[in-house]
């Protein structure tokens, strides 16, 4: 099935809902229909099990045109097909959800409702998932016309609940974390030591940084990118200059791509060591924890010798990278990775054989092929279900076509087989980069790039250590890009942990979102301050009382 | 199915010394590339300012007191900067790089944060006059 | 007793500056991050850098610790809940800001989320430069934060907007 | 005269000072070894005084909302129910200072005082993770109380007397270790589970409930139970040591006895991962009790055919 019979498929399916479609590029239709054909589209595409929903942008057409568009992507290998739908501007617009069909939709219409305004018709779960609780009503951070003072605080009640809610039991895990990760907030209805339900809230790592995109310039978008993440910053300053070089209609230099995928093999290592090393301490393993780290320290001594920097390595520029490899970095390439693989295949051993250790993994948290598909997961978790998506071998782009990579997927869909997958990735990682060091292209690092980008629309898929990667990127022709959407995979993973929580125990929590995230609560609680300055003590109820009164104005 | 599966590299690393580096007490050698703190050389500028045109977090600003006598007083924010070393690449001339040795740059307060690279002099004369440097714009809240 | 209580006051004071200087249990907090600084942070705690050799272990609950290690530019959601976390760690406390983020805002000066500097919401004792500092820099800002408190300056309490202005 | 020997020997010597101070030295040599299986340096030598005097010296905050008389009583009531249980113990290697028929029972009971102590305290406070926490060190109480009992009893049994001296010395003779091995292993693993180490440390798992019981504890109290534990440790290493290694020979060797089931349980600790609370029990009930059992039936059938 190339790309061409992909894209026809697409197209005979939406022929009754299609008011006008266009082939911007190669792999890429977009069709353009009316709000309240979505629903049926979506039924359409699922049915026939064309590809995933990637994700929903948002755009304000603002100066050319008073109308809001919805942008959504669906891929199918190398094929990328967009559903546009045009909504007027003023007022309230509307639009059908369409996550009955499509279950991984609720969390992009969530973001789509708070950041443009648009009204999402039955969408399950409709509060604010990144903007702050104190954020006014009204005020959409994406379109043109907002101004930052618009924004000042407004005092809201809504504060999380905890504690005793009625017979339920509410355990709040979150913001604050003993370990390390992004802080969200989850609350686990209890009952005894088993969860009965679960409610997310993100918003404590946003910075508003799509809209902080258009207020740099092109080279200055790429350091701010590179800080979305600090585990897989390679990632985003890779796909989102592979972007821009496509707009530009710039020709990457050869030597440049294959150095981008080797150090982006080096990232997948130490991320996925990462990963280990905390999903360890999260089920009580400290040794894993500790060893794991302490092999990963080889690969970040390598990353500061290639780029001068352990964590945000800012070797991509528009148009190539910035450093080289020696050749006596070639043979500490070679040396290091000797050692690694060694100790990969020990890690992937002790994951699969120690008794203990799969006492917490074996069965937890098991996800079918389908449940996969339906929750649209992506990366490692969705492979570990017998998923065959990834993007280094669905769409090629770089040097993957030069420097191949296999797939490594795993049917069992448990927790034991997203350690197993992970581990075996990193042994092909590890081939892999020794067959760039080897055969390394000759050629200039970089290409002359110009200060200002064709105006265009291009999407740029990337596969970062947790799954696919989706940027959406329109230049105007200026110094700035108009619109810059970044939709990360732990987006798409949180509704398959959700869904899989309910049901377990509460200590197999931190286990299942290992790899993700928070662990301990600290709201909720109020303080006796006895000692030597005055003693001042609130209840959690007079606290909350006093909110109110505080947020009403009367205190 | 092993119970103690990881009991042998216990016992190798139970029988030979730490890996630990004792960092205070011996400080370990970076990387060449490793990109610490900024430095400028005010001979080789020919006041540009596209580094601090490009810059992401806006940590630098030069400072033009006499173009032909290369008079330029660099004002680095050592807390602002993101040590992306963009400047170095978009200075055509190389009067600004980066010290591999110097990262140990932790203070109590904040004053040592702001750096003037430049001749005596000509940082005398700035610190006279008030400075109007880019404002940063304010954020929100 | 009276001659010597002057003494034993002064001993008492120094074997308590000693216990607190050589014991500093830290909690992390990343209010908006982007993880590198706390990748970082965790890197200390591991067998390269191994900070338990002096004494620091890493708590989980603000009621056990002495330094809140925070990094991150302060998102608005991540005010309040920095502000509880400050609020219930018992005295003497101290604030450790790591990353160019918690100082300056970093590369996200200017976005319509962020605050900004940590020292706008809590008093910082000890400022951690970098994007991320390495390991070693966390270590010895650390280091110049116990050698400050060693020398028996008394850490400042908590200054800032009590509880119910700040809510 | 006595009053005054007596009062120096449970203030100062053997049971006080000595036993907190020997308590704060085996939980370094724990943290210690197991920081070297880690490949890490691991603590200083006087890390755990600096840790409990910083602790004292720092201000308790107590949270409203929850009973004040438990919430400053019970960190007292779990120290001296470790204290307490120390003079019956051959601590130190030293026999010990008091005896009488049946302490083997009493100092088992003043060992758990402290557990439940920690439950209580975790009961009453009014975070949700305390509670979790004590719940669960409860119904780990429950499950390896029995085993461990039982394995303690059967040197009793071979004894044939309750008081610890005269099992100590009776072990002196024979090492019971080779003819009750399975008593030993029990007695060890039911060691860590009151001790709460891993893989038994559930009660107080860090990235599920944060500290368990202790959430809510700052300053002094924290250090009392902190305290507690150390002296804890100490008092059930000796009993195990004194009981299954060859009794009290002289203090050095005892000492050397006493560090080398410390070495072996710091070994499990970074070995094994932690264990939920359902699998904890679920193992105790399974394997404990079983093989405990069998090991007195055994040990009654083979006295009853040599008597």
């Amino acid at each position: 099935m190339t790309t061409e019979t992909l894209l026809q498929r697409a197209a005979e399916l939406l022929t009754p809902f299609t008011k006008d479609s266009a082939r911007p590029e190669s792999n890429r239709l977009d069709v353009a229909i009316s709000a309240n054909d979505l629903p049926a589209a979506a039924e359409t595409l699922s049915n026939a099990d064309w590809g995933y929903l990637s994700a929903i942008t948002g755009m304000d057409l603002a100066p050319e045109a008073d109308e809001l568009e919805a942008l959504y992507h669906f891929c199918d290998k190398a094929a990328v097909m967009t559903l546009r739908v045009r909504l007027p501007r003023a007022g309230r617009p509307e639009i059908p959800s369409i996550s009955p069909q499509i279950p991984a939709a609720a969390f992009f219409e969530r973001e789509l409702g708070e950041m443009l305004g648009v009204t999402v018709v039955g969408t399950p779960d409709p509060s604010r998932l990144f903007l702050p609780d104190d954020w006014p009503e009204g005020v959409y951070p994406l379109r043109r016309d907002f101004k930052q003072e618009q924004a000042a605080p407004v005092e809201t009640a809504n504060r999380p609940e905890g504690g005793r809610v009625g017979n339920k039991f509410i355990v709040p895990i979150g913001p604050q974390h003993p370990a390390l990760k992004e802080p969200g907030h989850f609350e686990f209805e209890v009952d005894g030591e088993v969860i009965t339900g679960a409610r997310m809230r993100l918003g404590y790592v946003h910075r508003g940084i799509e809209k902080a995109t258009e207020e740099r310039n092109w080279i200055q978008n790429l350091y701010l990118l590179e800080r979305v993440c600090g585990i897989c910053s390679h990632t985003h300053t890779s796909v989102y200059s592979q972007g821009v070089e496509k707009l530009a209609q710039v020709e990457t230099p050869p030597r440049a791509l294959a150095i981008r995928e080797l150090v982006a093999g080096l990232e997948r290592i130490h991320s996925h060591l990462l990963w280990l090393g905390v999903a360890a301490h999260e089920a009580g393993f400290d040794t894993l924890f500790m060893y794991s780290w302490r092999d990963r320290e080889t690969v970040m001594n390598l990353l500061e010798e290639l780029t001068g920097n352990r964590v945000n390595y800012s070797i991509c520029v528009l148009g190539g990278v910035k450093q080289d490899i020696l050749p006596e970095q070639a043979a500490s390439i070679h040396q290091a990775i000797g050692y690694l693989e060694e100790r990969i295949r020990y890690y992937l051993d002790v994951v699969s054989s120690d008794t203990f250790f799969l006492q917490r993994t074996r069965g937890i948290g098991t996800m079918t092929l389908d449940e996969a598909k339906r929750f649209g997961s992506l990366g490692p978790t969705a492979r570990a279900s017998g998923l065959r998506r990834d993007v280094r071998l669905d769409s090629p782009y770089g040097a993957y076509t030069r420097f191949p990579v296999s797939i490594v997927t795993d049917e069992r869909g448990d927790l034991e087989a997203r350690f197993a997958v992970r581990m075996k990735e990193l042994l092909v990682t590890c081939s892999t980069i020794r067959a760039i060091v080897d055969n390394l292209p000759a050629g200039e690092l970089t290409t002359r790039f110009p200060r200002k980008i064709p105006a265009g629309e291009t999407v740029s898929r990337v596969e970062a250590p947790r799954g696919e990667v989706f940027y959406f990127i329109k230049s105007g022709g200026g110094e700035s890009p108009t619109r810059l959407k970044i939709r990360t995979p732990s987006l798409c993973n949180w509704t398959s942990v959700l869904n899989k929580a309910v049901g377990h125990q509460l200590a197999d929590v931190p286990m299942l979102i290992a790899g993700m995230d928070p662990c301990f609560s600290c709201n909720d609680r109020m303080v006796t301050v006895r000692g030597k300055k005055d003693s001042r003590s609130m209840t959690w109820s007079e606290l909350r009382e006093y909110g109110i009164q505080k947020y009403q104005g009367r205190r | 199915m092993k119970i103690g599966s990881m009991l042998k590299d216990l016992l190798v690393s139970f029988f030979s010394a730490p890996v630990t580096e004792k960092y205070p007490f011996e400080r370990p050698e970076t990387a060449e590339r490793f990109r610490g703190k900024l430095y400028f050389d005010p001979a080789k500028c020919t006041g540009c300012n596209l580094c601090s045109k490009d810059c992401p977090a806006h940590a630098l600003e030069i400072e033009i007191i006499d173009r032909a006598a290369k008079r330029f007083v660099a004002r680095y924010n050592v807390d602002r900067c993101i040590y992306c070393a963009q400047c170095v690449q978009s200075c055509k001339f190389k009067c600004i790089g980066m010290s591999s040795e110097d990262w140990e740059l932790a203070s109590l307060h904040k004053a040592p944060f702001v750096v003037n690279y430049g001749k005596e002099e000509d940082i005398a004369a700035l610190l006279a006059k008030p400075s109007q440097g880019k404002t940063v714009p304010e954020p929100a809240g | 007793m009276n001659i010597t209580q002057p003494h034993l006051k002064k001993f008492m004071e120094r074997m308590v500056t000693w216990a607190r200087v050589n014991s500093p249990w830290v909690i992390h907090f990343n209010s908006g991050s982007c993880n590198g600084c706390d990748i970082e942070i965790l890197a200390t705690l591991t067998p390269r850098y191994d900070v338990e050799r002096f004494g620091i272990k890493l708590r989980g609950s603000p009621r056990h610790a002495d330094v809140l290690v925070c990094t991150g530019p302060v998102t608005r959601q991540a005010r309040e809940r920095l502000l509880r976390i400050y609020e219930q760690m018992p005295e003497p406390k101290f604030v450790v800001a790591v990353g160019s983020c918690g100082i300056s805002g970093g590369v996200f000066q200017g976005c319509y989320n962020v605050i900004g500097h940590i020292d706008e919401v809590l008093p910082v004792n000890a400022f951690i430069p970098g994007c991320p500092p390495r390991p070693e820099a966390i270590i010895d800002g650390i280091v110049k934060l116990l050698q400050h408190v060693q020398q028996g300056a008394p850490a400042p309490l908590a200054t800032l907007p009590k509880l119910q202005e700040a809510v | 005269m006595n009053l005054l020997t007596s009062l120096f020997s449970l203030m100062i010597f053997p049971a006080g000072l000595a036993l907190i101070l020997s308590g704060l030295l085996y939980e370094w040599a724990d943290r210690k070894l197991v920081a070297r299986f880690q490949n890490r340096v691991g603590p200083r030598w006087f890390q755990p005084f600096a840790d409990i005097l910083k602790l004292l010296a720092k201000e308790e905050i107590k949270p409203s909302g929850l009973d004040s008389a438990l919430f400053y009583g019970l960190p007292i009531l779990a120290l001296t129910g470790a204290l307490t249980s120390a003079l019956y113990a051959p601590i130190l290697g030293l026999p010990p200072i008091h005896s009488f028929p049946g302490d083997l029972i009493v100092t088992l009971y003043l060992l758990s005082l402290l557990t439940i102590s920690m439950g209580l305290a975790g009961w009453n406070a009014s975070s949700r993770f305390s509670v979790i926490g004590a719940t669960r060190s409860l119904t780990q109480l429950f499950a390896y109380e029995a085993p461990f009992l039982l394995a303690l009893l059967g040197p009793a049994i071979a004894a044939n007397s309750w008081t610890i001296r005269d099992v100590s010395a009776y072990a002196g003779s024979h090492w019971l270790i080779l003819t009750q091995p399975v008593g030993f292993v029990i007695a060890l693993i039911g060691l860590m589970g009151k001790l709460e180490l891993p893989p038994f440390d559930a009660p107080e798992a860090e990235t599920e409930i944060v500290a368990g019981a202790l959430t809510e504890y700052s300053g002094r109290g924290l250090a009392l139970f902190t305290l507690g534990k150390s002296v804890e440790l100490v008092v059930a290493v000796s009993l195990v040591a004194a009981f299954y290694l060859g009794g009290i020979g002289n203090p050095l060797l005892f000492l050397l006895k006493t560090l080398g089931i410390v070495l072996l349980m710091s070994l499990l600790q970074a070995l094994l991962t932690r264990l939920r609370i359902d699998q904890t029990v679920g193992l105790w009930w399974r394997f404990g009790a079983l093989l405990a059992l069998l090991q007195i039936l055994v040990l009654i059938l083979v006295k009853g055919w040599l008597a």
